[in-house]
Parts: structure tokens; C-alpha cells; sequence
């Protein structure tokens, strides 16, 4: 594609992109939040159009935007979002996503086109199950055997090991290494720079809309080089690695206190009988992969669901479960894995977004709120167009940092920290875990779902794995990786 | 008792179900696309004059059925640019729509009326073809549904609007198809009630058949053969009512009035957890929307 | 003028008619609708074509309560008299208003002779014309019940049962019969539904009140060989089923309104009741059945009929 | 310090704007209804042989010029107005009920009988007057909370369930009129006058208090809606139920609460009209004010002064061509085309405005 614009009323997703991508390669498209990789990729798809500029597709200019046309073309994208259909099976799905005809599948013909291609590509889905109840891992996989289906020349995959654990997301990787050796064309686009590095040939970086690094064979590269074009920055204030895995506060200089959270024989939904103890000041990493539990706890701990056995105190009180504000009063920080489904109202104003379990009975003046808001936006470097802007208008690191502001505000004794930095780019991402740490160091207990070892080897104090239901460790530091993901995989179905 | 459970009852009933389980079937294909259409009644009515004055001009109840079949159509285009082009307000456009349909036919009807002379009753069908008609198209519907892609098409454009659009299926225009194709069953319900036993058309003739057939759809939650059965029930419901009347006047007769709304409310408590309520159900799509 | 296409006249607008009343009516569904509407609209009809009054103003969907007095009371500042609310549920309305146009009659159908001052009150005796049915009805089917329907169960529906029933026992003594309230005064065919339910309990006569149940009951007679009745207004022409209807001839009744008008009668506290006696109804035998009906019957009929008509005999009343 | 206030002028020049466009919405639209209902109402007149210009003055006429016009808009306003308040704190929480009708017939089936009955009714003006709208409240209400309850235990459409009550609430106002509370002195189905519960005419104004009273709540409203942690409940249920329920409180609740206030609301609505319009109940009490109250709030944007210039505009379109009806050879059913057309007009007009901003 050349000169590919594209506006969204004032903000400039894309001035200007000249971008291409060749078939038996894989392509890593790199750029902070909010730099416009997914409207490039939405373009490229047909699922949005350009302002201007030209696109073109094996040689054949595309003049019309449409993703039929596009998918006609050989083009196939996995979005950042998951698309599939919540109350359809996978093999419905597939057949809705490439019909063999006018009459639909019965069950049996779908479930073996699902298998057949769950096998070639060796990603294994459960057939007969609504992809509503898939863990988050099978619908990844399962969008990618939909994208595979269609027989794609051209692969658009928007962060798709973000939700992926390491073993996922390398499993992944490695499906498209061989998918690239087929000659097709695969475009990746990842935050997490390591993969750039094992699974990718050339790599391309936009910043703020505009092409930073114009598709140079990723061996020319090291991830502090990438990061430095990434944010801009001059060498002095990138940081040499990725961000996320310094902690400003190191671990054994916090003061642990006594046992504050305390999750004794729980049970509720995947979890079955699970034990947890954290201390105040202590951060313990939830490791595991997706689907072994980790949805239910984090619901238990955040007080949305009741357990169906054990008990969950804090500080020897029980854990307050339906009224989300005794959960606020009770001192209860909740970072919630989907921002925009537990957190943020995304019609509402920052300042009403704050304001969320916290208000008073009478509220100020409108005026009087959106002024009280303005040093908390810039005490938290929310960039915005202001305290009126409604919150679905802020990119994934300034909504995660909104969340923050409002949840640390008034020193948490717990705080539930459900993949923190998913989806943000290395600043947002360093700042919003230096923020959780400091708090752990102020005498909260933090349980920190993540999904990167690396992350978690980080911050955390201890390490517990959950696998079916269970807890396994903990495990202390220094990390034994092997161990870890032996426990991890343990948990696999 | 002996006079209620009786094949009379349960003839009557099957009259009383098969305009109401018509317009359900339509309303489930445009509620399964993720439209809710409260214009439903105003289609009817519609249906309705369009079929007597039809049947009136031609003779042949079965061209007054084509015009109903017709008209629904046309009021579902209509809807579907209001409440699908336009994405205006899904119930309030339905409302408004009936409140101007129940204008308009009067309006209508009144311009073919003369004074003192009542209007001509109609050519009328007997219930064997309409019951064979109901049964038709609920099979027809259910295979739609069930068995083809269209009918999986039609689905997810109800539960995930955006996983439609991302496949490249066009949102808008699944939604309007479904509209239109179910707002015509509306439209040839009402002519099967003016056409079939009532062989007249007065003013708001379908008495809010149209309402019932909202409710029904719930009931059934979105299944067409459930949809036909609870027509049934509420059918028999009524044609219980209006014979229990002479027997138990104990008990007053608005409390059989309210019978089969109670019976639907209660039915509503046993099933409504386990609906299957189309998730994107009267949210207008946008794309990228959050 | 041209401008001006499709307004009434006011009443004070034209010098030379003013001697003549203008009389008003008010009603809430519609005109035609082949029943009440339409009995009024044809009776002022009648009164202006025979120059009786100079001019007439009737108005539709006009709801009991606020639209109702609001059109009263503007009907009455521009000089309407007399003022017709066509309804029973227009006596609270026109007795507010009446207050404030003591020289205007305001009458409204309650049919209890509901009067007081300037208020007046007709009647709507239709269990008279009921009665004289029931005759026919018992005569033409030879066996079988009665069967009544209503919208709702109100007295003036149930009178119009019993009356009928009367009719009928006085050719077979021993006939018994049922009431239904449909629950709605437009939802024909549930009406129908009724109907039929009657017939399977053995009716072969019915009597309806509202006209949903009467066209009800008219299709559902068609289909079962049973008898209907026409319900205000000839519906001979409908179906070969409608073995008699009668007619409401109002303008006899508003005629009396409009006499006492012209005579200067501002306050006659009155009862209009304009039954058969004074032609305020007919009973029209469908020719279809002239000549199917028992000479016999026929002899009774006509018999009653003329001792309704000379006031030699009343027809009960029997709400309950 | 400067890109501050270039920040903040810039803020100002696009608030501006914006305050221009939502001005233009706010008012366009609805004129531009209006307008488009009126010229089809024209051509169906002109169809008829009826000068469409003269009937539309004297539609004018009715309200302005005429003695009773405005009182009369006011008094035929104050149902819509206080069903239509309500229904737009329903609204706002997203929950769609069409229940409104029902309450406001449970509404003033229950205050009615309650100051028609023996012993009560002897009680003088105030004491049943306060009574009486308190019943009605707490009839609404909970009738409004069968649907809530329903909704939340069972999880059932409010629009279908309330829906529903409507029919139930018609039958239960039939049987009251023709047993239950029946005046035993009368001829025809109705209850007894409800006497010193009628609601007094202001002196001077020619309407009744509750319009007052209706008017009184706008204010009211407003300021809950705005400065409370009630009215903050209902905004982040309609933005994002989940979120609520996360972080503020139980979406259920909240849904019983507008579902209460809605029936307060309507069930205020049905007393104050027996008591300040038709003095006593009939069968005929239902004329589908719970219906129309729906557009009303829609209308109105959900805003109570919004609600209030809706119900006001929509009444007097109503005066008008009732009087308009009397002067000209008009039918009934053309004036109810081109009001129905007013709502679908808007209705499309306004989504157009929201999609082309
Ligand atoms: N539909 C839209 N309406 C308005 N603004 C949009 C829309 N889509 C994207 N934007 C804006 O365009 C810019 C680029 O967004 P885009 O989603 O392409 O970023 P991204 O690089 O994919 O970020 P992330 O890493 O967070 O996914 C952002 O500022 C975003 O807020
Ligand atoms: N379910 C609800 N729906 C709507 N509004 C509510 C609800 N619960 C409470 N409110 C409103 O919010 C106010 C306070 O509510 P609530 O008592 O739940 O808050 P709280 O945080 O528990 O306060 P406190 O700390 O004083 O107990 C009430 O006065 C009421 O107006
Ligand atoms: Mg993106
Ligand atoms: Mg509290």
C-alpha cells in the first residue's frame, strides 16, 4: 500500500503509509498504542477505507473496500477483538465464515471440518462447544483455523498472542513460520518484542500514524533499538530492555507484613477447592494458562461472584461480594482483565469514570468535577482532550492508566491486577506496573494475573501456577522457568 | 368441564392461533436478525385492509392474502429504513408506526365506505388452507433457521453484529432482508384473519394480535415450532375463556380476560432463564463502536 | 373563499337560518362505523335534507373526560343547540358543562332518564326491538338456545338478552339461553369464537350488543345454520343469517331535541325516550326469511309489534 | 501555561460548536417533523377538497387565540408529562419498559378506590388529597416492580412482562368499574365521584393543581438526575450495566429503582387525571396516555425540561385540531395520520442528525 491516509474526525490514525509485504515472509508491525497499526491492517482487510492513498493486493489494486472482496482476494485477517459468533460452535462458525453452499452443515460434517483442520495445523479446538465457552487460547486458535480455512494468501493477525501465554503464543508463532514456508504472506502485529525476534523476518514500526521503520530484515535490529523507534525517544530515556521487566522498587527491599488476603478451599466454576495466603506488600503472580480458573478467581476476588465453597477474607474480615462499593470501602483495588466490560463506561466523562464507587450522595456541579479532575489526568499523564472526553475515546494505555488513578486512589489493602499491561505499549505498560508496585510497597496485597513469565518474573514475590482449578507452587525466586511451565502445562486439557 | 376439553375447543383454538402464529414466525426471522419490531400490529392492520380491499375488488381471497403478503412487505421496508438505515430507536419506531398504521387503515377504509350501507363482507377461506399455510411456512421458517447458511447468517447477525461485519456480511442489509421478510408474514397474517374467518375489516380489527404475537416470541424463545405451539396454548387459553363464561360465573369474567396474559407471564418465569435472547437484539449496529 | 375550502358554517354566520337550530353531535370512535356512528350521522343527515335544522356539526374520536368537555363547551360558545353526546360515558361531561350554557339542551344517551335543568337524557330501548326478535328467532329455528353477547357486561347488553329470551319464550316456553362478555367491543373474531361456542352448547339464536360481537355472531350464525340479529342498523344485506335487524331512527329522537329548541324550551328537564311507539326504532325482517316464518309466529309477532308500537304493552326492562 | 489556554480556547471554540449543532438538533429536527407531517397532512386535505392553510391556522387559533387554548393544552399535557418524567429515568438505565400504561391504570384504580371508600371518603380535602396520591404512588410502583422482579429473579424482557401487565391491568380496570368499586347508585359501569379528592382549580388559571405539581417535579427531577448518586446509577446503567454492577451498584436494583419511580410516577399520573379531570373512573379511562408518554420522553431526549416542551407541544397539536375538527370537514383519522407522523418524522429525522455528527 502507498500513501495510505486515514482520518477519524481530528485524530490522524495514518498520514501518508507506504507499507508492503511479501509472500513467504513474516512481517512484525510494531508501534506504541494508538500508532494505527490496527486501522492500517482494518484497511488492508477491507474493513475500513482510506482517505487517500492507494492499496493493492497480489498485483491487483483494490478499488473497492470491502472485506468480501478483499477475502475473495486471499486476504484474511484475525482481529485484535475476537469475532466469532459467542452462541455458535466452531464448526458453525467456520461455516459461516465460508459457506459450502446454501444449506449449513449438520453437526457432524462441521465438527469434522474443524478437526481436519485443527489437525494439519495442529491446533486443537473442541468442535461441538458455543465459542462463547472456549477458553480464551481455543478462540484464538479457533480464529485462526477460520482464517486458515479460507485458504488466505495473505495472513493479518492483530495481536494475537496477547492473550496467549508464552507456550500459546510460541505455538502460534511457529504455525506461522510454517504457514510463511508455504509461500503465503503473514502480517503479525505484537507488543511483545521477543517474538519479533524468533518468529518474525522483517519488521515494520509506525509511530503516531507514520512509518518509523520501513520494513528492514529484523536481524538488522535489537529490541532497544525497535523500542527507541517505537516511543521516539532519544537513547537517554529508552530503556534497554523491555520496560516492564524493571521494577523501580525491588522485591526484597518492600516490607512484607502480616497475612492480609486469605482464599481458604475455594470453589466456583473451574476453581475446585483453591488456597491462596498473600501478605501486605506482597505481589503474588497468577501464572497459568487460560481456562484453568483464572476468570472465576478473579471474579471471587473482585466480589462479582459468590463462592460456592471456601471462604475469602481480608484481613480476617470476609471479602464483600455484590455491593461493588462495600468492595471500594472494603479497600479492594480491582484491575479487570476487560477494561471496557468491568471498568470504564465508555459513553461517560473521565470525571464521571472516577467517580464510579466513590461518589458522594449529592455530586458537585458538573463544572466542579471535571475541575477536580484535571490533576488527577495530568498526576496520571491520561493524554486526552480533556476532563469532558468520554472514556471509549481514549486509547487501551490512557483508559488502563484512568483505571489506575481511580482504583489506587486511597491506598487498597488488595488489589486484583488482571493482566495489567495487556495490549500497552512499553511506557504505559512500565508506568501502570510501577504504580502497582508502589502501592504493594505502601501495604497492599496485590495478586497479579499475568501472561508473560517474563512479566511476572519481574514483579512478582512469589509465583503460583493454576491449573485446573488447583493451585501449584508457589514458587519462589530465583525462577526455575522449566518448573513453571511443567506445572503450567500440568493444568493443560 | 366436560365442555371444555372437547375438539370443539381445540378447533377454536387452532382459529384463534393461526393469524397470531403467523405473525410470530415473521417476527422471529426479524428478531433472530437482531430487530425488534413493535410495528408488528400496525403490519398487521395493514395486512389486514390491504387483504380486504383486495379480495373486495378481486373476488379471490387468495389475491387478498398476495396483498397482504405485499403490504407487510412494504411496511417492513419501511421499518427497516427507519430502524436499521436510519437507526433510529427500535421501539419507538414501532410504536410510532402503529400508532400510524392504526390512523392510515381507518383513513383508508373510510374513503371505500359509504354511509348507510354496511360494507360488503369479502369472499372468505376456509381454516383447512390456512392451517396448511401456517404449517408451511412454520416448516419453511424452521428450516431457514436451522438448516441453511442464510439461516446462520441471519443468527449471528442478531447475536454478534460485528463478527457479521467482520466476515464481510453486510449487517445492514442481512437486518433489512429480515425485516422485510418477516414483516410480510405480519402483513399475510392480518389478511388471514380479514380473509379467513372474519371476511370484514373494521376499524383495529387484529385487536392487538400483534402484541400477542410479540409476547409469543419470547415464550418461544425464538424457536418457530415453539412459536406455533404456544399460538396454540393461548389459543386455547381464549377459547377456554369464552367457554368457561357460562359456566363458573363465580369467578369474574375480566379475570379470564387476563388469563392468557397471566398464563404467558407464568410461562415467561419457567422459561426466561434459559433464553436464548439474540444478544444484539434492537441495538442498532454500528461499526466500531464501543 | 377558496382559501377557505371545507370549513362548517357557525352557527351565527348566517342571518336568514338563524330561526333554525343547529344541532351538534359529539362521539367517540368513529362515524362509520356502521352502527351508533352512523345511526346519528344519518339522523342529522335527515333532519337537514328535510330543513329542519339550517346545519349540523358531528365530531369524531372525541374520548370522555377533558377532550370531551373541551369540545362541549366549544360547541356550545359557538352556538350550537341542541349539543348530542353520544355516548353514556358523556354524562359526567355534560353536566359540568351544561352549568356554564343554561340556555343550551345538552343531551347524552345514558338511557336512565338521567336528567336535570338542561340536561337532557335519551333513550336507546333496544330491548324492545330485542324482544320482538326473540319472537321471530324462537319461531324460525324451532328448537335450540339463546345465546347473548356484549364487549362487556353492562346492563343495556344484558337487557337486550333478556328481552330477546323473553321474545323467544313466549313462542317456546321452555328456551334457555347464556350470556358472554367478548372483552372487547372491535375483536370480531373472538366474538365469532364465542358464537361458537354458544352453538356448541346448542344455540341457534343470537342476540348481540356492540357490533364486534354482532358481526361475530352474524359469521359464526353463517356457519352453523343458526339466526343472528342486525344490531342498530339493517344488515339484511350481510348474510342470508340475519334473520331480523333493527334500526335506530335518531332522527326522531334529536327531532324532539330540536322542536323544543325552536320552541324556545331552554330548560325542559327531559327524558327523551323515543322508543318504537314513537318511531324512534323499526324491526326489518330480512325478505330472505318473509316468507320462511311460521304463520303461526308470525301472527304473534305482529301482534306484539302493534301493542309495542300503541303503548298497549312494555317491554320490561331487565339489566341484570 | 500556553498550550494550556490554547488548549482551553480551543476547548471553548469547539464546545461552541458543538453547543450550536446540539442547538440546531435540539430545535431543527422537531420543527422540521413538524413541518413534513404537516405537508403531507395538506395534501391528504387537499385530496378532500379542504384548505390545508386555514385548518392549520385555525389548529393556531385553538391554542393561542381561543379562550381555553392554553389551559386547556396545560390540563391535557399533565398526564404525558408526568408518565413521560418517568419513563425517561427508566430510559436513561436503558430499560425499555412499555409498562407505563398499566401503572397509570393500576395507579388510579387503587387511589380511587381508596378515596371512594366507606369511611375514607368523609375525610376532608387534604388529608385525602395526600392520602390519595400516595396510594397511587405506591399502586404504580408496585405494579412496576412485578416487572422488575420478573426481570431480575427470572430474567424477563421488561418490554415483553410490562407489556404484558397492560392487558392485566385493562381487565383489573374493567372488573373495578363494574364490581369492585362500582358506584352502587349508578346506571352504567363506574365508581363513585371521588369528591374531596378532586384536585382544586387553581384560581386564576383555569388548570388544575396537578399540572402544578407536574411542572414542580421538572425542576425536581432535573436536579436529582443531575447532582445525585441515584441520578449518576441511572446514567452508568444505560452506558454499561456491567460496569456498574463492577463498580458502583447492583444492576438489578437500580433497575427495580427506575422501574419504582417510573410506576410512582405513572401511577401519580393516573390519580391526578381522575382527580383533576374526570372525577370519577369509567371504563373508558384507558385512552393509551401510557403509550403516548413513551414518544413524550423520547421526544424530550430524556431530559425533564425536554419531557416537558414534548408533552406541551404534543397537546397542543392535539387542541388544536380538536378544534380545527369542529371548523373544518376534517376526519378524525387524517388529523391522527399527521400526528403519528410528527413522531415517525422525528423519530427519523433525529437518529439522521446523530449519524451525520
Ligand atoms: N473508529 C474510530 N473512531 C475514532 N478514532 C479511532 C477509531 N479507530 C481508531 N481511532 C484512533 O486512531 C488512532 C489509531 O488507532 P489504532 O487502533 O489503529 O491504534 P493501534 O496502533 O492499533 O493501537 P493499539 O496498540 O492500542 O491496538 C488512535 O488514536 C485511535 O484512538
Ligand atoms: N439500588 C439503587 N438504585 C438506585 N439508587 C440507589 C440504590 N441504592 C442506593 N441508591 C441511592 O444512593 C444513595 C446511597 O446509596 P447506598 O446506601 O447504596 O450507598 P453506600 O455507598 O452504601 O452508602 P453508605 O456508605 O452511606 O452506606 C441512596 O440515598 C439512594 O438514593
Ligand atoms: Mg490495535
Ligand atoms: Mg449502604
Amino acid at each position: 500500500m502507498t500513501g495510505v491516509a486515514r482520518a477519524f474526525g481530528s485524530t490522524v490514525a495514518l498520514s501518508s503509509v507506504d507499507f508492503e509485504v511479501a509472500p513467504g515472509e513474516v512481517h512484525a508491525l510494531l508501534g506504541e498504542n494508538g500508532a494505527g497499526k490496527t486501522t492500517l491492517v482494518r484497511i488492508l482487510a477491507g474493513l475500513d477505507r482510506p482517505d487517500a492513498g492507494s492499496v493493492s493486493v497480489y498485483g491487483q489494486p483494490v478499488r473497492r473496500f470491502a472485506a468480501r472482496d478483499l477475502r475473495g482476494a486471499g486476504v484474511a485477517m484475525v482481529q485484535q477483538h475476537f469475532t466469532l459468533v459467542p452462541t455458535l460452535t466452531a464448526g458453525e462458525n467456520l461455516a459461516l465464515a465460508r459457506p459450502e453452499g446454501r444449506i449449513r452443515p449438520r453437526a457432524k460434517a462441521a465438527r469434522e471440518r474443524v478437526e481436519r483442520l485443527a489437525d494439519r495445523y495442529g491446533l486443537a479446538i473442541r468442535a461441538d462447544v458455543p465459542a462463547g465457552q472456549l477458553s480464551v487460547g481455543e478462540q484464538q486458535r479457533l480464529e485462526l483455523i477460520r482464517a486458515l480455512d479460507a485458504d488466505a494468501r495473505l495472513l493479518i493477525l492483530d495481536e494475537p498472542t496477547a492473550v496467549l501465554v508464552d507456550a500459546e503464543a510460541e505455538r502460534l508463532l511457529s504455525v506461522c513460520r510454517r504457514l510463511a514456508e508455504e509461500g503465503r504472506a503473514v502480517v503479525i502485529i505484537t507488543h511483545r518484542l521477543g517474538e519479533v525476534f524468533t518468529g518474525c523476518d522483517r519488521v515494520t514500526v509506525l509511530r503516531r500514524g507514520q512509518v518509523a521503520l520501513g520494513g528492514t530484515p529484523v536481524r538488522d535490529h535489537d529490541r532497544a533499538g525497535l523500542a527507541r523507534l517505537m516511543v521516539g525517544a532519544s537513547p537517554a530515556d529508552a530503556p534497554p530492555a523491555p520496560p516492564a521487566t524493571q521494577p523501580p522498587i525491588p522485591a526484597p527491599t518492600r516490607a512484607r507484613s502480616l497475612e492480609r488476603l486469605r482464599v481458604d478451599g475455594v470453589s466456583r466454576g473451574r476453581l475446585d477447592g483453591f488456597d491462596l495466603a498473600v501478605a501486605g506488600g506482597e505481589i503474588v503472580g497468577m501464572a497459568g494458562v487460560d481456562g484453568n480458573g483464572q476468570a472465576d478467581l478473579e471474579a471471587l476476588l473482585a466480589g462479582l461472584a459468590a463462592a460456592t465453597a471456601g471462604t475469602l477474607t481480608l484481613d480476617g474480615e470476609p471479602l464483600p461480594v455484590g455491593d461493588p462499593r462495600r468492595r471500594v470501602r472494603a479497600g479492594v483495588a480491582y484491575i479487570p482483565s476487560d477494561r471496557y466490560r468491568h471498568a470504564l463506561a465508555g459513553p461517560m466523562s473521565l470525571a464521571d469514570n472516577l467517580e464510579l464507587g466513590r461518589g458522594h450522595r449529592v455530586r458537585p456541579a458538573r463544572r466542579r468535577r471535571d475541575r477536580l479532575l484535571a490533576p488527577v489526568l495530568r498526576r496520571w499523564d491520561v493524554r486526552t482532550a480533556g476532563p469532558a472526553a468520554r472514556a471509549s475515546t481514549l486509547s487501551g494505555g490512557n483508559a488502563q492508566k484512568l483505571v489506575l488513578a481511580r482504583e489506587l486512589a486511597g491506598e487498597p489493602r488488595l488489589v486484583v491486577a488482571a493482566y495489567p499491561t495487556r495490549g500497552l505499549d512499553p511506557d504505559a505498560a512500565r508506568m501502570i506496573s510501577e504504580r502497582i508496585v508502589k502501592a504493594a510497597a505502601a501495604g497492599a496485597a496485590v495478586v497479579w494475573f499475568g501472561a508473560e513469565l517474563d512479566e511476572l518474573f519481574a514483579v512478582a514475590d512469589r509465583i503460583v501456577v493454576l491449573a485446573t482449578g488447583h493451585a501449584a507452587g508457589p514458587f519462589e525466586p530465583p525462577y526455575d522457568r522449566a518448573a513453571i511451565g511443567l506445572a503450567m502445562a500440568g493444568g493443560h486439557r | 368441564m366436560d365442555t371444555l376439553l372437547t375438539f370443539a375447543t381445540l378447533a377454536a383454538a387452532i382459529r384463534l392461533a393461526v393469524p397470531v402464529a403467523m405473525a410470530a414466525l415473521g417476527e422471529v426471522i426479524t428478531e433472530k436478525a437482531g430487530v425488534l419490531n413493535l410495528g408488528l400490529e400496525g403490519t398487521m392492520l395493514c395486512g389486514a385492509l390491504a387483504g380486504y380491499l383486495a379480495t373486495r375488488s378481486s373476488g379471490s381471497p387468495w389475491l387478498g392474502l398476495a396483498a397482504g403478503l405485499a403490504v407487510g412487505a412494504g411496511c417492513g421496508a419501511l421499518l427497516a429504513v427507519l430502524m436499521v438505515a436510519v437507526r433510529a430507536n427500535q421501539i419507538v419506531t414501532g410504536l410510532a408506526f402503529t400508532l400510524l398504521a392504526s390512523s392510515a387503515t381507518t383513513y383508508l377504509y373510510e374513503r371505500s365506505y359509504t354511509l348507510g350501507q354496511s360494507p360488503p363482507r369479502i369472499e372468505r377461506l376456509g381454516m383447512p388452507p390456512l392451517v396448511a399455510l401456517v404449517i408451511a411456512v412454520l416448516a419453511a421458517v424452521w428450516f431457514l433457521l436451522n438448516r441453511t447458511t442464510a439461516g446462520l447468517v441471519i443468527t449471528a447477525t442478531g447475536e454478534a453484529p460485528e463478527a457479521a461485519d467482520a466476515l464481510g456480511y453486510r449487517v445492514a442489509r442481512i437486518r433489512t432482508a429480515a425485516t422485510v421478510a418477516g414483516s410480510a408474514l405480519g402483513g399475510l397474517a392480518g389478511a388471514m384473519l380479514v380473509c379467513g374467518p372474519l371476511g370484514l375489516f373494521i376499524q383495529n380489527v387484529t385487536a392487538g394480535r400483534g402484541w400477542v404475537a410479540l409476547a409469543l416470541v419470547v415464550f418461544a424463545r425464538w424457536r418457530p415450532e415453539l412459536c406455533v405451539l404456544g399460538a396454540l396454548l393461548f389459543g386455547v387459553c381464549d377459547a377456554a375463556q369464552l367457554r368457561l363464561q357460562g359456566t363458573a360465573a363465580a369467578v369474574p369474567y375480566e379475570a379470564f380476560l387476563a388469563l392468557p396474559y397471566l398464563v404467558t407471564l407464568a410461562a415467561l418465569m419457567l422459561r426466561a432463564r434459559d433464553s436464548r435472547t439474540p444478544q444484539a437484539l434492537a441495538v442498532p449496529y454500528v461499526r466500531g463502536a464501543r | 373563499a377558496c382559501g377557505d375550502a371545507g370549513k362548517k358554517e357557525t352557527a351565527s354566520a348566517d342571518a336568514t337560518a338563524a330561526a333554525k337550530p343547529k344541532l351538534a353531535i359529539v362521539y367517540s370512535p368513529q362515524f362509520k362505523d356502521g352502527s351508533w356512528g352512523e345511526a346519528a350521522l344519518t339522523g342529522a343527515q335527515k333532519l337537514k335534507a328535510d330543513g329542519v335544522i339550517s346545519d349540523f356539526v358531528a365530531q369524531e374520536n372525541v374520548p370522555p373526560g377533558a377532550d370531551a368537555e373541551r369540545a362541549l363547551r366549544d360547541l356550545a360558545e359557538k352556538g350550537y343547540n341542541p349539543i348530542i353526546a353520544h355516548s353514556f360515558n358523556y354524562g359526567d361531561d355534560v353536566k359540568k358543562v351544561a352549568k356554564d350554557f343554561p340556555k343550551t339542551i345538552f343531551a347524552y344517551a345514558g338511557g336512565f332518564g338521567d336528567v336535570k335543568d338542561n340536561v337532557a337524557d335519551y333513550s336507546q330501548p333496544f330491548w324492545e326491538a330485542t324482544y320482538l326478535e326473540g319472537i321471530l328467532g324462537a319461531g324460525a329455528t324451532g328448537s335450540g338456545k339463546v345465546a347473548g353477547a356484549g364487549g362487556f357486561d353492562i346492563p343495556v347488553c344484558r337487557a337486550m338478552y333478556n328481552a330477546y329470551l323473553a321474545g323467544a319464550k313466549l313462542v317456546r316456553p321452555a328456551t334457555t339461553g347464556s350470556f358472554v362478555a367478548v372483552g372487547d367491543w372491535v375483536d370480531v373474531q373472538k366474538a365469532k369464537e364465542a358464537a361458537l361456542s354458544q352453538a356448541d352448547q346448542g344455540a341457534t339464536m343470537f342476540v348481540g350488543c356492540g357490533q364486534g360481537p354482532t358481526f361475530g355472531q352474524i359469521e359464526a350464525a353463517k356457519e352453523r345454520k343458526a339466526v343472528a340479529a342486525g344490531y342498530v342498523g339493517d344488515m339484511s344485506g350481510l348474510a342470508d343469517s340475519v334473520l331480523v335487524s333493527f334500526t335506530w331512527n335518531l332522527d326522531k329522537t334529536f327531532g324532539q331535541m330540536v322542536a323544543d329548541v325552536a320552541a324556545g324550551k331552554v330548560n325542559p328537564t327531559r327524558y327523551y325516550e323515543v322508543g318504537m311507539k314513537d318511531g324512534g326504532m323499526d324491526v326489518v325482517i330480512n325478505p330472505a326469511w318473509q316468507s320462511k316464518i311460521p304463520a303461526a309466529v308470525m301472527t304473534t309477532y305482529e301482534q306484539k309489534l302493534a301493542d309495542v308500537k300503541s303503548g298497549a304493552f312494555t317491554v320490561p326492562f331487565a339489566g341484570k | 501555561m500556553t498550550t494550556l489556554s490554547v488548549d482551553r480556547t480551543v476547548g471553548r471554540l469547539v464546545g461552541a460548536a458543538r453547543l450550536r449543532q446540539r442547538l440546531a438538533v435540539t430545535v431543527g429536527v422537531p420543527a422540521l417533523a413538524v413541518l413534513a407531517a404537516l405537508s403531507v397532512g395538506a395534501a391528504l386535505m387537499a385530496v378532500e377538497g379542504v384548505a390545508a392553510m386555514s385548518v392549520y391556522g385555525e389548529v393556531l387559533r385553538g391554542v393561542f387565540v381561543l379562550d381555553h387554548g392554553l389551559t386547556d393544552t396545560a390540563v391535557a399535557a399533565t398526564p404525558l408529562l408526568l408518565i413521560g418524567l418517568g419513563l425517561a429515568v427508566a430510559y436513561r438505565a436503558k430499560v425499555f419498559t412499555i409498562g407505563a400504561e398499566g401503572q397509570y391504570l393500576v395507579g388510579a384504580v387503587a387511589a380511587t378506590a381508596w378515596a371512594t371508600a366507606a369511611g375514607v371518603r368523609d375525610w376532608p380535602g387534604a388529608p385525602l388529597v395526600v392520602t390519595s396520591l400516595l396510594v397511587a404512588v405506591l399502586a404504580g410502583g408496585a405494579w412496576a416492580a412485578v416487572t422488575a422482579g420478573l426481570n431480575s429473579r427470572f430474567g424477563a424482557s421488561v418490554v415483553i412482562t410490562s407489556l404484558l401487565l397492560n392487558y392485566v391491568a385493562t381487565a383489573l380496570l374493567a372488573w373495578a368499574v363494574r364490581v369492585g368499586i362500582r358506584d352502587p347508585g349508578s346506571f352504567t359501569p363506574q365508581s363513585r365521584e371521588i369528591g374531596a379528592a378532586a384536585l382544586p382549580v387553581l384560581p386564576g388559571l383555569d388548570v388544575h393543581l396537578g399540572f402544578l405539581l407536574a411542572v414542580a417535579t421538572v425542576p425536581l427531577l432535573g436536579a436529582v438526575l443531575a447532582r445525585t448518586r441515584f441520578g449518576f446509577r441511572v446514567d452508568v446503567m444505560g452506558a454499561n450495566a456491567e460496569v456498574l454492577g463492577a463498580n458502583e451498584a447492583r444492576p438489578a436494583r437500580v433497575t427495580l429503582a427506575v422501574l419504582l419511580v417510573c410506576g410512582a410516577f405513572a401511577g401519580a399520573a393516573g390519580y391526578i387525571q381522575v382527580a383533576g379531570v374526570s372525577g370519577r373512573l369509567t371504563p373508558g379511562f384507558a385512552t393509551g396516555y401510557g403509550f403516548t408518554a413513551i414518544v413524550v420522553a423520547l421526544l424530550g431526549r430524556l431530559r425533564p425540561v425536554g419531557v416537558l416542551v414534548a408533552a406541551l407541544t404534543l397537546s397542543a397539536l392535539t387542541i388544536g385540531f380538536d378544534v380545527a375538527e369542529r371548523s373544518y370537514e376534517i376526519r378524525s383519522s387524517t388529523v391522527g395520520v399527521i400526528q403519528a407522523l410528527v413522531v415517525v418524522f422525528f423519530v427519523a429525522g433525529d437518529a439522521l442528525a446523530r449519524r451525520s455528527t
